[in-house]
C-alpha cells in the first residue's frame, strides 16, 4: 500500500467525527468523500443530504459538483431546497453541517466570498448554503488545507457565523450549535467551552507543533497533552482508494 | 420563442431555474442577449452559466442570488468581475433565504421569518446596501424569539427548463429541483422550455409527478438540448469541452464578447447555435444512459 | 326531454358565472357539477381545483365526496392544500371560489358550522377549505336551496366571511373580493355595489317574486326590473343528464 | 405494531394523515382503542372515521381540526356529539390555517401569518377558546399589512397510512397529498403504515415520488388494508356497506360501544378486524381497478 496521503487523513479523521443515525448535509468534494467513509464503516445509517434536494445519495461515478448529476444516483429522495434545508435543516434536524472553506478564523468563523490578496478584492463563490448550514446545523466541521492566511485572526468576510467576536451561539441568536471542528491537512482543532476560541485536538502523524503554529494566523490554544491523529485504518485506505474516490479527483488534491 | 422572449421589457425581474452547471434556461438567456434586453434584475438560488452570461452581455442591473457556481469548471467569472469592477448592484443572499422568500412570494404572504443570516456580513452588507428594504429583525409573537424578517420576492416572470411538460404547460422535473417549485410559483408569469413534450394522458398517468400545474404556465417552449451546454438529468451531461471553452472566454473580460459573438449573437436561434456547438454528433454523445441519467 | 328541475337551473346558472380561463376552487356536488357543465361548453380551458390538492380533474364516476378517489381521476395534478390553497388560492390566483353552505345571510356571510333548532344547537362539518376561500377568491359564488331559515338576517355561526357588517371586504382587512352571487332553486341573488346588502339578479321562470319574498329570511332589495334567469339550454340538459350526471347523484336531490 | 402503539403516552398530541373517507390510519385507532389511551390531543386537517373512532371512544380530550366529514355517508356524529355536549376541548380551525400551522412547525419557525380567519367567528372561538394562545393579529414589518399570525403546530406523533414505502421508511403518496407532507415533517414522531412494501431499489428508481423521507420516520408497519373501512386510492376503494354500518352505530351516543365492542375491543388485531368485517372474499370486492386507481 502506497504511502497514506494528507487529504486521506483528513478524510478519515471527518468520517471518525460522524456518528451513526446521524442527518449530515454535505458540501462536495473532501466533506461528501468523508461521510461516504463514515457509511462504509462504522456508520451505516447515517443519512446523508445535499442541499439542491438529494438523500441518502450513493454515487457510482465521481461528480465535478453539486449540480452533477453523478452526485444524486441512487438516492431514495429528490426533492428541493424547502425539504433539505427548511424542513431538516432550519426544523433543527441536522447532526452535522460539513463544510469547506476559503478562510476561518479563530472563533470558527467562515468566508467563502471574497479574498484580499495584496489590496485586491477577489470575489468566489458566496454562501449558497453554507450560512444556513453554519447557522442551523447542531455542529460544523469545516475541511481545509492549513495555510496562515487561509486561518486569519478574523476573516476578510464573515459569511457563514461560527461563534461570533466569541460569544456563545445562543447570544447571538442562533439555532445550530456552531463550529466543532476544523480539520486540515496538518491537524485537527476544536473551539474552547469556554472563550470559544480555535484550540489544538489533534496532529497528524508527523506534523510538528511549531509547523501547525507558524501555518495559523491566529493565536491557537494547545492543550498540554497534544495526541496523535488516528490514521486511516488499511480498510478506510482501501475504500477510500477502490471505492470512494478510485480516479483520486478528490484525494489526489491539496485542498 | 423569440416572440416570447420580446413579451419581457427592460428592467425586468426575471428569475432564473438553473443550478450552477444544471438545467440552466440556456434557450431564453441567449434569445435575451440577441434581443439585447437591459436592466434586467435577476434572481437565482446558485447561479450558473446562465446567469454569468447575461451579467457578461452587459444586460443586468442588479443581481439577486444565493451564491454562484460552474462547479469543478470554475467561478463565475463575470459575475464575480461585476461586483469587482461594482458595474452592477449586487445582493448576495443564501440558498435558504431565496428559497424562503420564494416560498413567501408563491405562498402570497408578503414577509417570512428566517433564522439564517443573522450575525453575518451577509445580512450587514444587505442591511446597507440594495436589499436593505427586504430584510428586518423581528419576534416571534408568541415565542419572542428574533428571526430576520424576509420580503417576499415575487418576480415579474421565471423561466424554468424542465424534462417534461405537455402543450397545457403541466410539468414534471426529475432530479434534485432546488427552488424550482417555489421560484416557479412566486413569479408573476412563468415560462418553461421542456426537453420533451408529452400528450396529456402521460401527465395523466402519473399526476403526483406534476410540479408545476399547466395553468400556471403562460408559454411552453419545447427545446431539445435547451440548457446546453449544462446538464439536464435523464437527457444529457453536461459539455464539460464547452464549459472548459466558455471559462477559457469568460475569464478575461475582453474575450467574453467573442464567446457571445461567435455562439449567439452569431446565430439566429437555438438550433443554429447546437449546429456550431458540434452538432448532432457532438450531442449524440452527451445523451444521457437511461439507467444511470447522465 | 323531461321536466327541466330546478337544480339544473341551479347548476347552468352557476356555470354561466364562470368564465373561460380561470381558476376555480370548488366544493364537492352541485359547484363541481356546474363547474363541469361550464368547461364542457364555453370554458374549456377554466382549471377546477379540489382543496385536498387536485388540479383539472376530469371523474367519470360520480364520487361520493371530496375523498372519493373518483373526483380526482385524470385530473392532471395531484398535489396538497399547501399548493391548491397555498400557492393558488391564498397567492391571490383563484377568480371563483365555489360553495355550498347551510346558512348565508344578507352580507354573504357563511355557516357551515351549526344549527340552533327549536334552541337546540347542533353541530355540522365547520370549515374545511370553506373560511379561506370565502376569504381569498376573487369572488364567490354560493349555490344552496332556497328556504327562510337558511337565508337569515345574520348567521347562526360565522364560519366564513362575506361583507360583515355590511363592510367593505378592504375595510375587513380581507384580500378576496367576497361574496358575488347566491343562487337557489327560486333565484339567483347578488350584493349591491354600495351597501353589499343582498340583491335579486334574477327569478328562475316559474317563480313568482313573492314567492321568494316569503322565503327568504333577510331584506332582500329588488331592482325595478328583474328578468329572468336564462333556462339551461337542450345541449347543456343533455351535457348534464348523459355525461356529467348521469345518475342524477346530485341533480336529483333537493339541494 | 402494538408495541409502537404502546410508545403513545397517555396525554400526547397525535396528528392523523386521514381525509374524510380517506387514508385513515384505522390500523394506528384501533389499537390506539385496544390500549385505551387516555387524554389525547389530536389534530388533523379534516377528521374523518379515524378522530370520530377515537373521539366516540372516548380518548380524546382536546381535538383540534379544520373540519369533519364522513362524505355523503354522513357527518362526524361522535365528533359532533362530543361538541353539543361539550365533553372535549374544541378548537375548530380551517384547511389551511392547519396546514400553515403544520407548515410551520415542519420548517422550524415558531408561527407563520395568513390572510384567513380574519373577520370570522372562527377567529373569535380561537381567541376565547384553548387556542387562544395560537391565533394573534400581527402586522408585516415591511407592507404593514394585518395578518393573523398562526403559531407552528408540532405534534408529538404523526401517523399517516401511505400506499408504498421500503423498509427504511421511504415513502411514496398516490393521489392528493392534503396536508400530509407538512403534518408528518412538523412531528417529532413520525409513524408510518404502508400498504405495500417495496425493496429499496424501487424506490430509487423514482425517487422524486419519495413525499417522506426515510430518515424522518421511526416505524414502519406493513398492514395491508390498514385503512379498511376508507379508501386508498390505487389500492382499494372505501367499503361502503361498512362505513353505512358506522354511521348507524355512530349516530347514537348508546350505539357506538357496540361498533367499537364488536370490531375493535373484540378483535385482538388488525387481520381479525379484517376477518370479522367480511374477510377476504369482501376485500377481493374492493381492490382498485388498476388503471382506475379505485
Amino acid at each position: 500500500m502506497s504511502e497514506i496521503r494528507a487529504t486521506e487523513i483528513m478524510v478519515a479523521a471527518g468520517a471518525h467525527e460522524l456518528k451513526d443515525q446521524e442527518t449530515v448535509v454535505v458540501g462536495i468534494g473532501l466533506p461528501q468523500i468523508a461521510c461516504f467513509l463514515a457509511k462504509a464503516t462504522h456508520a451505516p445509517s447515517l443519512t446523508p443530504l445535499l442541499e439542491i434536494g438529494v438523500a441518502n445519495m450513493r454515487p457510482k461515478d465521481t461528480p465535478v459538483g453539486l449540480a452533477d448529476s453523478r452526485i444524486f444516483y441512487r438516492a431514495t429522495c429528490w426533492s428541493g431546497f424547502l425539504d433539505v434545508m427548511g424542513m431538516n435543516l432550519h426544523r433543527g434536524l441536522v447532526d452535522t453541517g460539513f463544510l469547506g472553506a476559503l478562510e476561518v478564523d479563530r472563533f470558527g468563523n467562515i468566508n467563502t466570498t471574497l479574498s484580499r490578496e495584496g489590496g485586491r478584492l477577489r470575489y468566489f463563490n458566496g454562501s449558497a448554503g453554507g450560512n444556513d448550514v453554519a447557522s442551523l446545523a447542531k455542529r460544523v466541521i469545516v475541511i481545509m488545507r492549513h495555510e496562515k492566511r487561509k486561518l486569519p485572526v478574523a476573516v476578510s468576510h464573515l459569511t457563514s457565523p461560527g461563534f461570533v467576536g466569541g460569544r456563545p451561539r445562543a447570544e447571538l441568536g442562533l439555532r445550530g450549535g456552531g463550529p466543532h471542528r476544523i480539520i486540515t491537512d496538518k491537524a485537527v482543532m476544536g473551539f474552547d467551552k469556554e472563550n470559544h476560541s480555535a484550540t489544538l485536538v489533534s496532529l497528524h502523524p508527523g506534523v510538528d507543533l511549531e509547523d501547525v503554529l507558524a501555518n495559523t494566523g491566529f493565536p491557537l490554544q494547545v492543550p498540554d497533552v497534544v495526541p496523535l491523529t488516528p490514521l486511516p485504518t488499511a480498510e478506510e485506505l482501501r475504500l477510500l482508494r477502490d471505492e470512494i474516490d478510485p480516479k483520486s479527483v478528490y484525494l489526489g488534491q491539496a485542498h | 420563442m423569440s416572440e416570447i422572449v420580446a413579451t419581457v421589457p427592460n428592467g425586468a425581474h426575471i428569475a432564473l431555474g438553473g443550478f450552477a452547471i444544471a438545467r440552466n434556461v440556456i434557450t431564453i438567456v441567449h434569445e435575451l442577449i440577441r434581443q439585447q434586453k437591459r436592466d434586467l434584475v435577476v434572481s437565482q438560488g446558485v447561479a450558473g452559466l446562465d446567469t454569468d452570461l447575461l451579467v457578461g452581455a452587459g444586460l443586468v442591473a442588479r443581481l439577486i442570488i444565493g451564491g454562484g457556481s460552474l462547479d469543478r469548471f470554475g467561478p463565475v467569472h463575470c459575475i464575480n468581475r461585476a461586483r469587482e469592477t461594482g458595474s452592477l448592484l449586487f445582493e448576495d443572499w443564501t440558498s435558504l433565504s431565496l428559497c424562503f422568500r420564494y416560498l413567501a412570494g408563491a405562498l402570497g404572504l408578503s414577509f417570512i421569518p428566517i433564522k439564517s443570516l443573522i450575525a453575518s456580513e451577509i445580512l450587514e452588507r444587505l442591511e446597507r446596501g440594495p436589499g436593505a428594504g427586504d430584510v428586518k429583525p423581528m419576534q416571534c409573537p408568541f415565542t419572542g424569539e428574533s428571526y430576520i424578517a424576509l420580503s417576499a420576492l415575487t418576480p415579474d416572470v421565471s423561466f424554468v427548463h424542465v424534462q417534461t411538460a405537455d402543450a397545457d404547460g403541466n410539468c414534471r422535473i426529475d432530479g434534485p429541483r432546488w427552488e424550482n417549485e417555489e421560484q416557479a410559483k412566486a413569479a408573476k408569469r412563468l415560462i418553461v422550455v421542456a426537453e420533451t413534450i408529452v400528450p396529456t394522458e402521460e401527465i395523466q398517468r402519473q399526476p403526483e409527478r406534476t410540479i408545476i400545474p399547466g395553468h400556471r404556465v403562460e408559454a411552453v417552449i419545447h427545446q431539445p438540448f435547451g440548457a446546453h451546454p449544462t446538464a439536464v438529468f435523464g437527457c444529457y451531461d453536461y459539455d464539460a469541452a464547452h464549459l472548459k471553452l466558455y471559462v477559457e472566454h469568460s475569464k478575461r473580460a475582453e474575450r467574453i464578447g467573442d464567446y457571445i459573438g461567435t455562439y449567439i449573437r452569431g446565430t439566429k436561434d437555438h438550433r443554429e447555435y447546437l449546429e456550431k456547438s458540434g452538432g448532432l454528433a457532438h450531442l449524440a454523445a452527451l445523451k444521457a444512459d437511461p439507467v444511470l441519467g447522465y
